[in-house]
């Protein structure tokens, strides 16, 4: 099937350059996790990277995501500043969210990382909320949900799609179907052959993408985000992909057969695609090093600066909880 | 229904002030948005009609009728109040707050905090309960003790026509979440007018009346029965001050300390199921902050431990009324 | 389109003997309540009483229903007896739920109403676990759940839909279509085209019927239930059809398109099923007015019992909130 | 992590110890039925192995894991409870009960009073919070007040292994719809192993420590902390009564009252927030008993009114702990 858009040069090296600066800071995270230095929960995003890289390139700084605890991947590639980032999930003073809300509530609207939510399906309905104020103000903005395959259940998901397309509201759901919630396997929980298909019952767009082909990703993500801000409604995108390292870092992944895994890993998407962007004569390996080397080195730096950083005092706990500061 | 309220000696009832209150905030901030079941025109402007006129006059792009789905709802309510609109959604009834607590407690009262302040949520959530009507188990409950457990929301419920303006628009032009409880018996009663323009702050007690002897507060449809009592107590002589709540959380401590204080005896009544209910928290801390200073405990008033049931004589000795109330006020002047 | 299933004549006079039912009891209703002798609040189904009817027939006394506010002409048609409903209607001691329920929660699991909900959207999760417990034991009995399009939209709809399927539960979702969820219409709200095309998303049958022709609603019935009991999992049935008063009995109904409920009387579908088993001969003018005026006097009776019987005691209460009593 | 525990000198954790009562509960009678998210052994017997075994032993149409969907989790177990099975669903953490509320609150609590006793809802509904984990504020909150201030519903909280064990099992065999709340920083903690077959009944709290100075009441997580205040303070000859509640609703009166007025004097502590907490019903109920025989006011311990932070110092903070508990109890004897 012929693609609608292709990325031009430079949005093909910046969705790699996004890939790899989550690829990487996975792969520092579940180091320094296991380092001891930095203590979190993990969800990995890792066998996820395109999506939210491709689909990032279409949107402006003024677009608003909606994203959900296995998230690192969507905030980085919309633009969360790494130093922000990780004095975040280091709980430190200086994070996006002065420490008080940590790794499963990332927010950053500066780069347009509105919400991060913990609970499964909560992502959409508040995302339709963001794409109503810009309907309602006529500023061509555009809201995207995230979600996974086993949020796909949920009521709330029912309940956002329905009303996003009977209001016609410029929002994407995006559902990166990485065949899993938690432990269970897709087709054990979901009476959909595809997730994509679900859409018929708003109808609305739905299609079903290969999540790790950047190319498609990009073209399937152009075409619901130009149709949003078109005043066209919603679309819904079920990107396919894998989750490397099971559901929270540290799973003993024994409900998976060990193959699936292998196979996916063997399929990385981001050395392919780095692989494509030489072959295809739009970048050298030189190029593309120089690139992940400095990549590397920034999220060093802000993992150095996290961990230098003072936390909190505990005195936050009487602000933010309303507007004005709850008497000591 | 409304019309004949208005006509009757220039009263209003309290669906007409809420009225009033929704069409100045949308008059006056085009941020202001109102979504819920049946709200718009063309469905009648809300099933008693509190939103009427609204979608007439400001266009369904800011008054929608919407899907019966409460997490939509507030989903929507929440996501656009992050983005600066100050968005008033209507739950039908607070019994239907049951299928949007994830959005009210996880979300909307806790992005504030868990953003460290870089988002908000100034959103108000009209909800609607009450006895009274016959309608059995599941549309008649209270349950503004769990909202005012979650740290992070307000919850205001008003006692009269005027009371439910000035608080109204209150709740619209604060930056947090509120709960908006409304009573549907007092939907109808007629009262003061409202003086356009006013305000009524959020988490300030109003003394009604004044007294030397007992403080008895209340809140909501629980108002008029402790005025009611007051007035009967007076006749035996007895100074009974009422406090009208107003803001069930955060409340008022400052002016119910006083006043008990003052008086140092206390009952606190509701309508709502006693054990576990908001009359525990306040209970609980006059008898903290006074207890050298107390002649009695602190009383409480409210529904017994049941579901709400349906038939008549049932439901009439579930609502604690006058006579309730009068007598937790004699306990604590042992009488 | 031929129909699979026809029901003989014994069944079919059944099927109108449960619509007379309805029809007459939902007449005395609003006359009791205009009357002021029985205050209750009342949504009357007066117009949907195929659906239950034809739906009926096909069940054992043993299945059970699940069903709403709107709900007489489903208990009615599924066999509660009128003296213990009237009296439940009217707060007695004597009622259904000893005066404890009322009209929105009418319950008798003799005749198999389960539950009767006010909660939009909740009939469906319970159904479920109804079924779930028949499929367990294999006692080979099925599960009605009845609702409003209105419910279509609501998360528990969508929720209760895919564990059916996915569990294969014998259970039967019925949906009456009336084209309003109180003052709004159907298009306002819902994305779908039809509610009947959502079962897509489950991979189950979904039927569109017009729940206002015996045969039709007999024979999807009858397929759906037949399917349930051979294990072969849910089906959702969409039936068209139409509330002659309203949302709630009293309602101005100012809402609506006066012509478009004056259309929907006129082809009021309880007349037109007596004149088509008359003029097929299935019977007679005078065979059927004397079923009437049995039915009516039975009505009658129930209501007048009603009224004399003894209201509860309010140590009720205490009874019945736990299996243990509250102490005073 | 289960065998290591159980290595250790003979110990079980409190995974093993639901595990062998829901084993128990499955091989008495095959009307119980377990299911919820991960529970069945393909996806590992649940995400840190309460049900581990069961689908194996039992078979998966007595043991599912279900799609994600608590709605329908909840109402699964209502709709074959009241036909007579005895469902144990798993909501995995206290916040996802708020997407399940409507089944909890307006069906499963009031079934059986709406329906006049003719349907019953014998489910019990097993889920886990707790902080002390680092997973921010959608994960660690305790809504046990809730739950209370709805008639129809029993709440329980264990605080061991082997009070896990008795009060599920007898939520299970109990005919009402029962919230098991496990805690999630307990689910490690090696304990004393249940003695096979041991029912513990609802509704009675256990006094754990006789005393005569202080009565100390507390549940789940607090109990530990309480009885290390105890220990504490007992070098300092102040005798505490630590009372576990076991039961939060309905909650054993007779108990709680007998004690403090022998004692006097009473705290009552929990990991919940203390506004509109648990606490709140406890101390008013005491002051209203027993006003007169106390020798200072009932003082309540529990979280601070916020949502649970993330960041290590604050949630340690944010978490009351011995410390909070020994300030309070010193503060009703002056010190
Ligand atoms: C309402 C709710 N129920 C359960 C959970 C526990 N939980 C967290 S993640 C998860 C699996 C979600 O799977 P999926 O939507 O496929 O996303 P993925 O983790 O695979 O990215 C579950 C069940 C939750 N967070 N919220
Ligand atoms: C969760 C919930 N939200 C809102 C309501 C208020 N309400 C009662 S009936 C109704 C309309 C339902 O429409 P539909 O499902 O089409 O059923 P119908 O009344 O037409 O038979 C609404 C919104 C409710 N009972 N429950
Ligand atoms: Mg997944
Ligand atoms: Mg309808």
């Amino acid at each position: 099937m012929g693609l609608a858009h292709t990325p031009d040069r430079a949005t093909l090296l910046d969705i790699y350059r996004k890939m790899t600066l989550i690829k990487q800071n996975d792969e520092k995270s579940r180091a320094i996790i296991l380092s001891g230095k930095i203590p979190m929960v993990y969800y990995s995003p890792r066998g996820q990277e395109v999506i939210p890289s491709a689909i990032s390139v279409n949107l402006k700084a003024t677009d608003n995501i909606c994203t959900i605890y296995r998230g690192t991947h969507d905030m980085l590639a919309k633009g969360v500043p790494l130093k922000d980032l990780w004095a975040e999930l280091a709980g430190k003073s200086t994070g996006t969210c002065k420490g008080k809300g940590g790794p499963m509530h990332i927010t950053h609207p500066a780069s347009g990382v509105l919400v991060t939510t913990g609970i499964v399906g909560s992502s959409l309905p508040i995302a339709n909320g963001v794409a109503l104020a810009s309907q309602i103000r006529g500023d061509g903005g555009v809201a995207v949900a995230y979600f996974g395959d086993g949020a796909s259940n949920i009521g709330a998901f029912h309940e956002a799609l329905n009303m996003a397309a009977v209001w016609k509201l410029p929002v994407i759901f995006v559902c990166q179907n990485n065949l899993y919630g938690e432990h269970t396997k897709y087709e054990k929980t979901t009476a959909a052959k595809r997730v994509a298909d679900r859409a018929d019952s708003y109808q609305i767009p739905g299609v079903r993408v290969d999540g790790n082909d950047p190319l498609a990703m990009y073209d399937a993500a152009k075409t619901a985000i130009d149709r949003a801000r078109a005043g066209d409604g919603p679309t819904l995108i079920e990107a396919m992909t894998f989750r490397f390292y099971g559901h929270v870092f540290g799973d003993a992944d024994r409900y998976m057969d060990d193959g699936e895994k292998k196979a996916a890993m063997a399929n990385d998407p981001v050395p392919r695609f780095r692989q494509w962007l030489i072959d295809n004569g739009h970048s050298s390996d030189a190029d593309l090093s120089a690139m992940e080397t400095a990549v590397g080195k920034e999220i060093d730096e802000a993992i150095e600066a996290a961990i230098a950083a003072p936390f909190p005092d505990v005195a936050e706990l009487r602000k933010d909880v309303f507007a004005e500061e709850i008497p000591a | 229904m409304e019309n004949a309220a208005a006509s009757k000696s220039q009263k209003v009832n309290m669906i007409q002030a809420l009225n009033m209150a929704l069409h100045e905030a949308m008059e006056k901030d085009k941020n202001v948005i109102v979504f819920g079941e049946d709200v718009a025109d063309p469905e009648e402007g809300g099933i008693v009609g509190v939103t009427k006129g609204l979608s007439t006059k400001y266009g369904e792009l800011r008054v929608r009728s919407t899907p019966i789905s409460e997490q939509a709802i507030v989903g929507a309510a929440i996501g656009a109040g992050i983005v600066g609109m100050r968005p008033v959604a209507e739950i039908m009834l607070m019994n239907f707050t049951t299928v949007a607590m994830d959005m009210i407690v996880n979300h909307a009262a806790k992005l504030r905090f868990m953003s460290g302040g870089q988002t908000h949520v100034p959103i108000t959530i009209r909800t609607a309960t009450g006895s009274g009507l016959g309608v059995g188990g599941q549309h008649a409950d209270y349950y503004e003790a769990w909202f005012a457990h979650v740290p992070g929301l307000k919850v205001v419920m008003p006692s009269s026509p005027a009371e439910a303006y000035g608080l109204l628009l209150s709740c619209i032009e604060d930056d947090d979440p509120c709960i908006f409880v409304e009573n549907t018996l007092l939907y109808f009663a007629p009262g003061t007018p409202p003086v356009p323009g006013t305000r009524i702050p959020l988490g300030k007690a109003n003394v009604i009346r004044e007294g030397n002897d007992v403080t008895l507060i209340c809140y909501g449809p629980h108002v008029a029965p402790s005025l009611a009592v007051a007035d009967a107590l007076s006749q035996e002589n007895i100074s009974v001050e009422v406090i009208d709540l107003r803001t069930i959380a955060p409340w008022d401590k400052a002016t119910v300390l006083a006043s008990v204080a003052k008086t140092r005896r206390a009952v606190i009544t509701h309508e709502a199921v006693k054990p576990f209910g908001v009359g525990a928290e306040i209970s609980s801390v006059i008898h903290e902050e006074l207890f050298s200073q107390l002649k009695a405990p602190v009383q409480r008033v409210g529904a017994p431990y049941s579901p709400v049931p349906y038939s008549k004589p049932l439901e009439t000795a579930f609502m604690p009324g006058i006579e309730t109330i009068k007598a937790a006020v004699l306990k604590t002047i042992n009488r």
